[in-house]
C-alpha cells in the first residue's frame, strides 16, 4: 500500500501546485489586472495617480519587500525606508554616473546594492533574535540615514544635500524627472511591481519559501531537521533588501522626483511596517490591502471635510487623521491580528460552507 | 466510593457549544457535571474536545479566539461562563493545562507561589502548602531553586500540578495529568490525586488519554468523541464495557494483546457518526 | 470662488511653532483685504490651507491637489519647495517663497517660475557678516555656524565657505540633527571647546530654543549669537526670558503696531472673530512676517491684474505681476506697511529683490531693531547664485531656460 | 589620521580635564533621561512582553498635561496630582481598549498597537495642547534651576542643579522598582505574567488588574521623566523622537533587566558623548550621536544576544 | 547480547560509511540485525552545575529498534539531542558509520540521515500539514534561487519529484484528510502524527524518536506502534524510541538502555531488562 503509479500524481500536483487551485480567485484576479493595467490608466487624474496610484504600488512593493523578511522568515526589521534609502541613493548614482543606462535597468539594479548592504546588516540576526535583532536592523536606519546625510559623494555634494531626479528617457519617452508624465511614470511601476510580485509569489511558495517559514515557526526545530539557518535568514535579507531597495528606488524616480535623506528615517519604515502588518504578516495579497487603507485613507480623509462642506481648519483635520489613522490600526489588529489578507480568507471561508454557518 | 448520584454536583455543563476563529465548530454540545468531592474523568481520543471542554470551563478560550456559542456552565449553580478566569480561580475553580505551560524564567518555587496568588489567608498557611507539595513531589524540592525553563518534561508537568494545588482548589480541572510521565509517577500522580480527593475534599475533572490509570482512579466517567458525549457512566461499569475494552484499554477477550501482534489497522466502530 | 491662492501651511509637527504665527498673519491679511475692499481688483481671494505639517511627501500632496485652479504656490519649507521647484515648469504655476528656498531661485532666467522675495539665505548669510564685520574686522576670527542638519540648514554653506576664505575668518559649520534639536549639548560642548568669537545660527522650530538655552547654560556670551530670521521667534526667546538678553537675529520684515495695516486687520479680521491669531502673537515678529508676505503676493496680484487688464489673472499673468514687483517706500506707505519690510522690487533676471535687513536684538521681553537697514553684497552673490542655478539647470537638463531674458 | 584616532582624542582628554568632565557629567544627565524612558519600557515588557513605544509619547503627554494645566492657573502640586490621575485613566483605557482584546497575540501585534496608541496620543494631544513650545514649571515645583560652577584645576565645570536632582530622583525610582518587582508577590505575578499569558491566567493572576497597575506606574515614570527633560529642553512634541533612544538602551541592557536599563542608560548616555566630542566631531562631521548608540548595542548584543543583564533565552526541545 | 561491552574494538575503523561488524544478531522475531551504526563513548553532559548525564555508553545497530527508557529528567532527551548535535558532550566521543563525528552543527548532521521528533511537539504552527512534510525533503532538494523565482527547470521538477515522496508518506500515516490543514489547529495525537510524517520524510537511516505516544490512547497508541514498526522493517530504518508506556517499549524494542538520573542502569533486551532489579526499583515501580 506504500507504492503508487508514479504517473497519476504528476498532472494532480501540478494542477494543485497552480497558484490558483480555486477558479474564482483567477476571475477575480484577471478583474484586478484588468483595472491596473486599462481601466485605471483610462480614467484616472493626475492627482489620483499622484497621490494614489503609483505610491500605492510602491508602497504595496515596499511592504513585500518587508513581509519576506519579517512575515516570512519572522526576522523583525525596522530600517526598511533606510534600504530603501540606500537602493534611491545607488540608483541616482548610476543614472548621474552613466547617463547612457536605461533607467528601467538601472532601478531593477539598484536592489542589488540595497542587497549588499541588506546581508551586511543581516548577519547579527545568526545571533540576536526577537526584538534584540530589531536593534541591528534600526543600527542600520539611523546610521544609513546619517550616511546620506554626511557622504557628499552620494548626492554628488550639491549644496542642498537632496538628490534630484535628472529628465530620463526611453525611446525618446522621459519616464523619470519633472518632464515625465504620471501615466507613464504609473505603467512602469505598474510593470516592475508586477514583475517583482510574480516573482516573491514563486519563492514563497517553493522551498525556499519554506526554509523561511520553517525558520520563523521554529528556528531549532528547522536547524535539527536540516535547515542551514545562516544560509535561510541571509538570502531572506538579501531578496527581502532587493525588493525594498527597488521600492526605493521607484518612491524617489517614479513619484518623488527629489529626495533628502531624512526621507528615509524612521516613520517610513514604521509605515511600511503598518501596511505589512495591517495587510497580513506572511502574505503577499496583504501589502496591497494594507497600502490602499495606510495610504488611501489619510487622502480620503483629507477631502472629506471640504466634500462635506464640514468648516474645520486643515490643522485640526491632520490632527484628527494622525488619530483615526492611530484608532484604526488598533481596530484592525483587535478585529484580525492576522491582518487583512486573513480577513479576506475567512470571508471565503464562510462564502465556500455558505449557507451553514460552520 | 460515591457516585454523581447521590452527592450535590458543583459543576455543570449544559450542551455547551464551542468555535474557534468562527468557524471551526468543536463541541457540538457537550454536557456533564462533577459531583462534589468526586473524581470525574473526561476520556477520548485525539481531538476529541477534551482540552477544549476544559478551557471552556475555565473561560481560557477567550485568548484562543474560541468562543461558546451555546449552552451554560453553571458552578454552585451559578453561571459562570462570563466570569474572567481570575474571578473563576477565586470560587476555587483552577485548571491544570495540557502540555508543560511554567513560567520558563521563574524558578520552581517561585513557579508555586505564584499558585498562591489569589490566596489571602496570610503567608504562613501558603508556607505550609509549598511544603506539602515538595512531600508530594520530592523531585520539585530538589530542583526548586532552578529555573522551571530548564527542568525536565516530567519536572515541568509536576509543578504545573503542584503550582494548582497551591491556590487551595475546591475544584481542580487536570488535562493529561499522566502526560510524558514514568509510569511509576504517573501511579504517584495518581495517589496524589486520590489523597487530595480524599484528604481536602477536592473534586477533580480530568481528561486522560490513559484510560486504564483514568479508570482506575475515577468515580466517573464521560466519554468524548469528536465533539459529543457518546458515553458515560461509573467507572466501573465503563472498565467493564466491551467497546471500551477494546478500543481505550486496549484489551481483547484474551488478555492483553502485544503492540507486535496488531498486524492490521482496525478500522474502529464509532458509537454514533 | 475668486482667485486661488492656496497655502501649504504647517500648524503640526515639530516645526508647528513656529509656523502657526506666520500661517495666521498670511491668512489674516487676506481675510482683511477680502473683508476691506472685496479682495483685489474687485474679485475675492480663495485663500485656503493644506496642512503639510513641513512634511515633504504630505506637501506635494497638497501641491498635486491644489495646483489644478491655483494661480501661485507656497510651498513653505525648502524641502517642498525643491520638489515641486521642477514640476512647476511643466505645471506653470509661479512659486512663492519669501525668504526661503533655494538661494539660486533669484536667477529668474533659469527660474523663471521661482520667487523668493525679498531676501536670500545667501542675502540673510551676507547680511550678517556684514553686521558682525562692522563690530571689527572677522580676519582671523573664529565663526561657528550652528545649522538644522536639513536643506534648509545647508543653504548658505556654500556663500559663507566663499567668504570664510575671502574674509580671512574660519568658518566652522556645526549640524544639528533633527532628532538633536531639543538636545544640543554635544554641540553646544564644542562651541565651548572651539571658543568661537561669533556664533551663526541657522535654526529652526524647536532647535531655537534648544540652541539659546544651551547657550545660557555654558554661559556663552548672547550678544555674539546671531540667528537666521527664522530664528528670531518671539515664543522661543520667552522660553528663555532674561537669559536671551542680547541676542540678535536678523530680519527682512518687523511688527509696527501703529502700521495702518495693523489698524485694518483688527478692524475687519479680528474683532470680526475671522482669525485664529491672539493679541500677544500679533505682537511678534513673525506674526507681522505673515501679513507681510500675503502683502508681497497681493502686491504681485496687483501688477499681474494692471497688466492682464483683467481681474481674473491666470497663473502666468501672476508670474509676470512677481517679476515685476516694485514696492517703493511710497507704494508701502500706500499700503499700510509702513516700516515693516524695506522696499524692494523684481525683474525678470532678478526674483528676489534682495531687499536689505535689519538686525533686530531681544531686550529681554521682545525684538527691538538694533541697526539701520544693511544692504547684502549683491554682486558677490549674484555671481554665485549664476554659477549654482546653472549647474541645476545642467544636472536637470533639458531645462527650459528664458532666453530673452537680459540682465 | 592613525594619530586623531589613537592619540588626538585621548590626550585632548587629558590636557582639559574640567572639559572631559563637563563631558562626561552631560552624557551622564542625557543617560539617567534615556534610562527613566527605558524604565517603563522594562516594566511593561516584564508584565507582558508588550514592546511599548508608547512610552516616549506617554512622557510628552504626561508633561504636557502637567504644563497646560499650570496654564490654566491650577496650583503646581494640584496639577502634578491632578496628571497622575490623568494617566490613570489612560492606563485603564488603554487596557481596556487594546490590551484586553489582544490577549494572547503576537509581540509583534502587540508591538503595533502600542504605535497606534503612540498615532492617537500624538493627534489628541496637539489637538489639546497646540503644538507650540512650553516652558516646563520647575520653579513652581520647587526645581533649583540655577546652576553650581566648579573650578577644578582651574578649569570650568557647570553642573545645572535641576540636573542633579533628576540623577537624584530616578536613582530613588529604580531602588524602589527593584524592590517591588522582586520582592513582593505582585511582582511575582507580573514576571510570570511575562512569561505565560494562558499559565497566569489559570492560576488566577488577573491580566486586567497587573496590566493597569504597570500602565499605571510606567505613566508615573513619564511624569517624572518629562518633568526633567521639560526643564532641559522645554516641552513639546519634539521630545518624542527622544523616546527613540531608550531602544538601544533597553537592548544594551536587556529588556527585562531594570538595572540594565540603568547602566545601559548611563553607559550610552556617557559613551555616546565622548565619541562625538572626541571622534565623532573631528573626524566625521559630528552627529554620530543618531547612531552610535544602536551600532553599540548592537555590538554588545553579538557577545551577549540577551544584554547586558537581559534573562538568558532558554533553548530547549 | 554481549555485544553491548566490546563494541569498540571494530568502531576504531576510520573508514567513512564503512560498516566493518556483519556479525550483527537476530532478534527474537526473527529478523537480522546489522553492524554497530552509532557508538557513543563515555557521554557525560552538564549545564553548569547540572551534570545530565554521566560518563554513558552505548551503542545502536543497524536495523535495531533501541529503546532508552528512565525516569523523567534522568537524560533521555539529553542523550536525543547529543545525537542530532544540539548538545555537545562536554565528555565522551561519538562514533557514526565506523568513522568519529567530529562536531557539526545539527543541519550537517540531519543531512547524514539523522530525523528526530521531538517530545513537545516542535512542528511548524503556522504552515500546513504538507508543507511541514515538505521542509522533511529540503535536503533533498538542490534548486537555485533563480530558477525558484521563475518557478521553471530544475525546481519545478524537484518540486514535483519530492511531492510524491512526500504523499506516500502521507497515506501511510493516513493523514491525507489533513494536508491542507495548518498544523497549528490540530490536536495534540494528530501533531505527533505529522511530526513523524517530517522525519520520514528525510528518508532517514537514522530515525530519533523522543516520546511519540505520549498523551495518545490505547488505540492510537497502536496506530503509531504500527507505523514504526512498518518504517523499520520497510525501510530498516535505524529507531532509536524513548518512551514511557512500557507496554509498548517491551513489545517493539530490540534492545533497551536504562538510564537514572544521568546515569546508565541497565542495557539489553526487554525481557532481561524487566527482571533487573535496579530498572524495577528505579523505574517501572510494579513490575510490568
Ligand atoms: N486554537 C484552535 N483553533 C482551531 N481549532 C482548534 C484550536 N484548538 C483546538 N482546535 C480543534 O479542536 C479539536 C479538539 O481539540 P482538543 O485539544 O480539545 O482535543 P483533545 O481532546 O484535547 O485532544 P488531545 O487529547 O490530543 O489533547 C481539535 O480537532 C482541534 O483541531
Ligand atoms: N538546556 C538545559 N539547561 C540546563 N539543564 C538542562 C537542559 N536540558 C536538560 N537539562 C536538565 O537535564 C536533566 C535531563 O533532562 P532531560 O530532558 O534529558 O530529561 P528526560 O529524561 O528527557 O526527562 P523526561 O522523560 O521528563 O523528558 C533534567 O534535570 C534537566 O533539568
Ligand atoms: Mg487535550
Ligand atoms: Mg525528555
Amino acid at each position: 500500500m506504500l507504492y503508487r503509479t508514479a504517473g497519476q500524481f504528476k498532472t494532480s500536483y501540478q494542477a494543485d501546485q497552480a497558484l490558483f487551485p480555486v477558479r474564482q480567485d483567477a476571475v477575480l484576479l484577471a478583474v484586478i489586472l484588468a483595472f491596473a493595467w486599462v481601466i485605471f490608466p483610462l480614467t484616472a487624474s493626475e492627482f489620483t495617480f499622484q497621490t494614489l496610484l503609483i505610491p500605492i504600488l510602491i508602497y504595496s512593493l515596499a511592504a513585500l519587500g518587508l513581509n519576506l523578511l519579517t512575515g516570512y522568515a519572522g526576522q523583525l526589521s525596522l530600517g526598511t525606508a533606510a534600504f530603501m534609502g540606500v537602493g534611491a541613493y545607488a540608483c541616482y548614482k548610476m543614472v548621474t554616473l552613466m547617463p547612457w543606462l536605461n533607467p528601467i535597468v538601472a532601478i531593477l539594479f539598484s536592489g542589488v546594492f540595497s542587497a549588499g548592504v541588506g546581508v551586511a546588516f543581516g548577519i547579527p540576526s545568526l545571533r540576536i533574535k526577537g526584538f534584540y535583532l530589531a536593534i541591528a536592523t534600526l543600527a542600520a536606519q539611523f546610521f544609513l540615514v546619517w550616511l546620506f546625510e554626511k557622504w557628499g559623494w552620494l548626492y554628488n555634494y550639491n549644496a542642498s544635500g537632496a538628490i534630484q531626479v535628472p529628465n530620463l528617457e526611453i525611446f525618446g519617452v522621459y519616464v523619470a524627472g519633472p518632464q515625465a508624465s504620471s501615466i507613464v511614470q504609473y505603467f512602469v511601476v505598474l510593470g516592475v511591481v508586477t514583475l517583482l510580485t510574480v516573482v516573491c509569489i514563486n519563492l514563497t511558495r517553493g522551498n525556499l519559501g519554506r526554509t523561511w517559514k520553517a525558520t520563523r515557526d521554529m528556528d531549532i526545530a528547522a536547524e535539527l531537521i536540516g535547515i542551514n539557518l545562516m544560509r535561510s535568514k541571509l538570502t531572506a535579507f538579501a531578496v527581502s533588501s532587493y525588493v525594498v531597495g527597488v521600492a526605493g528606488a521607484l518612491f524617489v524616480f517614479m513619484w518623488r522626483g527629489a529626495a533628502e535623506p531624512n526621507l528615509f528615517d524612521i516613520p517610513l519604515s514604521f509605515r511600511i511596517l503598518f501596511i505589512a502588518i495591517i495587510g497580513g504578516l506572511g502574505s503577499v495579497l496583504g501589502n496591497y490591502l494594507g497600502a490602499i487603507l495606510i495610504v488611501g485613507l489619510p487622502v480620503l480623509l483629507n477631502t472629506l471635510p471640504e466634500a462635506l462642506g464640514i468648516p474645520i481648519s486643515s490643522a485640526t483635520v491632520e490632527h484628527l487623521n494622525i488619530m483615526i489613522v492611530g484608532s484604526l490600526i488598533v481596530f484592525f489588529l483587535i478585529i484580525e491580528p492576522h491582518g487583512l489578507a486573513r480577513l479576506w480568507a475567512l470571508i471565503r471561508e464562510k462564502l465556500i460552507i455558505w449557507p451553514f454557518p460552520h | 466510593m460515591l457516585d454523581a448520584g447521590r452527592t450535590e454536583t458543583l459543576l455543570e455543563v449544559n450542551n455547551i457549544e464551542v468555535i474557534y476563529n468562527h468557524v471551526i465548530l468543536v463541541l457540538k454540545g457537550v454536557s456533564l457535571s462533577v459531583p462534589k468531592g468526586g473524581i470525574t474523568a473526561l476520556l477520548g481520543g485525539n481531538g476529541a474536545g477534551k482540552t477544549t471542554t476544559l478551557k471552556a470551563i475555565s473561560n481560557l478560550l477567550h485568548s484562543e479566539r474560541g468562543e461558546v456559542t451555546k449552552g451554560s456552565v453553571m458552578y454552585r449553580g451559578e453561571r459562570v461562563q462570563d466570569l474572567d478566569p481570575a474571578a473563576l480561580v477565586k470560587k476555587g475553580v483552577i485548571q491544570v493545562m495540557e502540555g508543560r505551560h511554567c513560567f520558563e524564567h521563574l524558578t520552581i518555587e517561585e513557579n508555586l507561589m505564584t499558585g498562591a496568588f489569589t490566596r489571602r489567608d496570610g503567608k504562613a498557611a501558603v508556607e505550609r502548602d509549598l511544603e506539602m507539595v515538595y512531600d508530594y513531589f520530592p523531585r520539585l524540592r530538589e530542583r526548586r531553586k532552578s529555573q522551571a525553563g530548564y527542568t525536565s518534561g516530567g519536572e515541568q508537568q509536576m509543578c504545573a500540578i503542584g503550582r494548582a494545588l497551591m491556590s487551595r482548589p475546591e475544584t481542580i480541572l487536570l488535562d493529561e495529568p499522566s502526560m510524558g510521565l514514568a509510569p511509576q509517577l504517573v501511579e504517584q500522580i495518581f495517589e496524589i490525586v486520590k489523597a487530595v480527593n480524599e484528604g481536602e475534599g477536592t473534586s477533580f475533572l480530568l481528561a486522560e488519554q490513559n484510560t486504564n490509570v483514568a479508570l482506575r482512579y475515577a468515580h466517573y466517567g464521560y466519554i468524548l468523541e469528536n465533539g459529543r458525549v457518546v458515553m458515560d457512566g461509573p467507572a466501573a461499569d465503563l472498565r467493564e464495557n466491551p467497546d471500551v475494552k477494546e478500543f481505550y484499554l486496549g484489551m481483547s477477550d484474551d488478555g492483553r494483546k502485544s503492540f507486535r501482534d496488531v498486524r492490521s489497522y482496525r478500522r474502529r466502530k464509532r458509537w454514533l457518526a | 470662488e475668486g482667485l486661488s491662492t492656496p497655502n501649504l501651511a504647517y500648524r503640526t509637527g515639530p516645526f508647528a511653532a513656529t509656523g502657526i504665527p506666520i500661517m495666521n498673519g498670511q491668512a489674516d491679511y487676506m481675510a482683511m483685504l477680502n473683508a476691506r475692499d472685496g479682495g483685489i481688483g474687485g474679485i475675492a481671494i480663495d485663500f485656503s490651507e493644506c496642512e503639510t505639517g513641513y512634511n515633504t511627501e504630505k506637501g506635494v500632496e497638497c501641491y498635486e491637489k491644489t495646483k489644478g485652479s491655483a494661480i501661485v504656490t507656497q510651498p513653505w519649507s525648502t524641502g517642498i519647495t525643491l520638489q515641486v521647484l521642477p514640476k512647476t515648469n511643466v505645471d506653470e504655476i509661479p512659486i512663492l517663497a519669501p525668504g526661503y528656498g533655494f538661494s539660486p531661485m533669484a536667477d529668474g532666467a533659469v527660474f523663471q517660475w521661482a520667487f523668493n522675495t525679498p531676501l536670500s539665505y545667501w542675502d540673510g548669510a551676507s547680511i550678517i557678516l556684514k553686521y558682525l564685520s562692522e563690530m571689527g574686522d572677522l580676519n582671523g576670527k573664529k565663526v561657528a555656524f550652528l545649522h538644522l542638519d536639513h536643506p534648509f540648514g545647508k543653504e548658505p554653506l556654500p556663500y559663507l565657505e566663499m567668504k570664510a576664505e575671502a574674509m580671512g575668518f574660519e568658518l566652522l559649520p556645526i549640524p544639528v540633527g533633527l532628532k538633536e534639536m531639543q538636545n544640543q549639548s554635544a554641540q553646544w560642548l564644542q562651541i565651548r571647546r572651539e571658543r568661537p568669537d561669533y556664533v551663526v545660527l541657522w535654526g529652526w522650530g524647536a532647535m531655537n530654543a534648544g540652541a539659546i538655552t544651551e547657550a545660557a547654560k555654558t554661559k556663552y556670551p548672547m550678544e555674539n549669537i546671531l540667528g537666521v530670521w527664522w530664528a528670531g521667534h518671539d515664543a522661543d526667546l520667552k522660553l528663555v526670558g532674561e537669559d536671551g538678553k542680547g541676542y540678535k537675529s536678523v530680519s527682512w520684515s518687523f511688527p509696527n503696531p501703529d502700521a495702518p495695516v495693523m489698524a485694518d486687520v483688527k478692524k475687519y479680521v479680528i474683532d470680526a472673530g475671522k482669525s485664529q491669531t491672539n493679541p500677544e502673537e500679533m505682537e511678534g515678529v513673525f506674526y507681522s512676517r505673515g501679513l507681510v508676505i500675503s502683502a508681497i503676493l497681493a502686491e504681485g496680484i496687483v501688477v499681474a491684474q494692471e497688466h492682464a487688464g483683467k481681474p481674473d489673472i491666470s497663473a502666468s499673468d501672476l508670474r509676470w505681476g512677481l517679476e515685476n514687483l516694485n514696492l517703493t517706500e511710497e507704494r508701502l506707505e500706500e499700503l499700510g506697511l509702513t516700516g515693516m519690510v524695506p522696499p524692494f522690487s523684481t525683474s525678470c533676471s532678478n526674483h528676489t529683490g534682495h531687499s536689505g535687513g535689519w538686525i533686530l536684538e531681544w531686550d529681554g521681553a521682545k525684538f527691538v531693531k538694533a541697526s539701520d537697514l544693511i544692504m547684502p553684497d549683491s554682486e558677490a552673490i549674484s555671481e554665485l547664485e549664476m554659477a549654482k542655478a546653472k549647474e541645476y539647470a545642467e544636472a536637470n537638463a533639458p531645462w527650459p531656460v528664458n532666453e530673452d531674458c537680459q540682465m | 589620521m592613525l594619530n586623531d584616532i589613537f592619540i588626538k582624542p585621548f590626550v585632548d582628554m587629558f590636557t582639559a580635564p574640567d572639559f572631559l568632565l563637563q563631558v562626561l557629567w552631560e552624557g551622564l544627565v542625557s543617560g539617567i533621561l534615556y534610562a527613566l524612558i527605558a524604565l517603563g519600557f522594562v516594566l511593561i515588557y516584564r508584565s507582558s512582553r508588550i514592546f511599548n513605544f508608547a512610552q516616549g509619547i506617554m512622557v510628552v503627554f504626561a508633561a504636557l498635561t502637567l504644563v497646560g494645566l499650570h496654564a490654566m492657573g491650577v496650583p503646581a502640586w494640584i496639577c502634578v496630582i491632578l496628571t497622575l490621575g490623568v494617566m490613570f485613566v489612560l492606563a485603564v483605557s488603554i487596557e481596556r481598549v487594546v490590551l484586553r482584546p489582544l490577549v494572547g497575540q503576537p509581540d509583534i501585534i502587540l508591538f503595533m498597537a502600542t504605535i497606534g496608541i503612540t498615532l492617537f496620543l500624538i493627534g489628541l494631544g496637539e489637538i489639546i495642547f497646540g503644538g507650540e513650545n512650553k516652558v516646563m514649571i520647575t520653579d513652581e515645583l520647587g526645581i533649583p534651576t540655577d546652576s553650581l560652577v566648579l573650578e577644578p584645576w582651574g578649569g570650568l565645570l557647570i553642573l545645572e542643579q535641576k540636573d542633579i536632582t533628576a540623577v537624584v530622583v530616578a536613582a530613588l525610582l529604580v531602588v524602589a522598582l527593584l524592590a517591588f518587582l522582586n520582592k513582593t508577590r505582585m511582582g511575582r505575578a507580573i514576571r510570570a505574567l511575562g512569561d505565560d499569558h494562558q499559565a497566569a491566567l489559570s492560576v488566577g493572576i488577573s491580566l486586567q488588574q497587573i496590566w493597569v497597575l504597570v500602565w499605571f506606574i510606567a505613566g508615573i515614570i513619564a511624569l517624572v521623566t518629562g518633568i526633567a527633560w521639560g526643564a532641559r529642553a522645554g516641552v513639546s512634541f519634539a521630545l518624542e523622537v527622544i523616546a527613540y533612544k531608550a531602544l538601544p538602551v533597553l537592548m544594551l541592557g536587556g529588556l527585562e533587566s531594570i538595572t540594565g536599563a540603568i547602566v545601559g542608560g548611563l553607559l550610552i548616555g556617557m559613551l555616546e558623548k565622548l565619541f562625538e566630542i572626541y571622534w565623532g566631531q573631528p573626524l566625521l562631521g559630528g552627529n554620530t550621536e543618531t547612531w552610535f548608540a544602536f551600532v553599540l548595542a548592537l555590538i554588545v548584543l553579538l557577545f551577549r544576544p540577551q544584554g547586558l543583564f537581559g534573562e538568558r533565552i532558554i533553548e530547549r526541545v | 547480547m554481549m555485544h553491548g561491552s566490546d563494541q569498540s574494538i571494530w568502531g576504531s575503523d576510520e573508514r567513512q560509511g564503512a560498516v566493518k561488524d556483519t556479525e550483527g544478531y537476530v532478534t527474537a522475531d526473527g529478523r537480522q540485525i546489522g553492524g554497530v551504526l552509532m557508538e557513543l563513548r563515555n557521554i557525560t553532559l552538564r549545564f553548569g552545575g547540572v551534570v545530565a548525564i554521566k560518563d554513558i555508553s552505548f551503542d545502536i545497530r543497524e536495523g535495531e529498534i533501541r529503546a532508552i527508557i528512565g525516569p523523567n529528567g534522568a537524560g533521555k532527551s539529553s542523550m536525543l539531542n547529543i545525537i542530532s548535535g544540539f548538545y555537545t558532550p562536554s565528555e565522551g566521543e561519538l562514533w557514526y558509520k565506523g568513522a568519529k563525528r567530529p562536531p557539526m552543527r545539527p543541519y550537517e548532521i540531519a543531512r547524514m540521515g539523522v530525523a528526530r521528533t521531538f517530545q513537545n511537539i516542535a512542528l511548524f504552527e503556522g504552515m500546513t500539514v504538507l508543507d511541514n512534510v515538505m521542509t522533511g525533503r529540503l535536503t533533498h532538494m538542490h534548486a537555485g534561487i533563480a530558477s525558484q523565482a521563475l518557478w521553471w527547470g530544475k525546481a519545478r521538477n524537484e518540486e514535483i519529484a519530492n511531492r510524491e515522496v512526500v504523499e506516500k508518506v502521507i497515506d501511510f500515516l493516513e493523514i491525507q484528510s489533513i494536508r491542507k490543514t495548518p498544523v497549528g489547529r490540530l490536536p495534540y495525537g494528530l501533531k505527533k502524527r505529522v511530526e513523524l510524517a517530517r522525519a520520514l520524510a528525510a528518508e532517514p537511516s537514522m530515525l530519533l524518536l523522543d516520546e511519540p505516544m505520549a498523551g495518545m490512547n490505547v488505540e492510537e497508541k497502536e496506530d503509531m506502534s504500527r507505523f514504526i514498526l512498518d518504517v523499520n522493517d520497510e525501510f530498516g530504518t535505524t529507531i532509536v524510541l524513548i518512551e514511557h508506556d512500557m507496554g509498548v517499549v517491551m513489545d517493539l524494542s530490540d534492545r533497551v538502555v536504562v538510564m537514572d538520573y544521568g546515569k546508565k542502569i541497565g542495557d539489553g533486551p526487554p525481557d532481561e531488562v524487566r527482571r533487573n532489579q535496579d530498572v524495577i526499583d528505579a523505574y517501572l515501580g510494579v513490575s510490568h
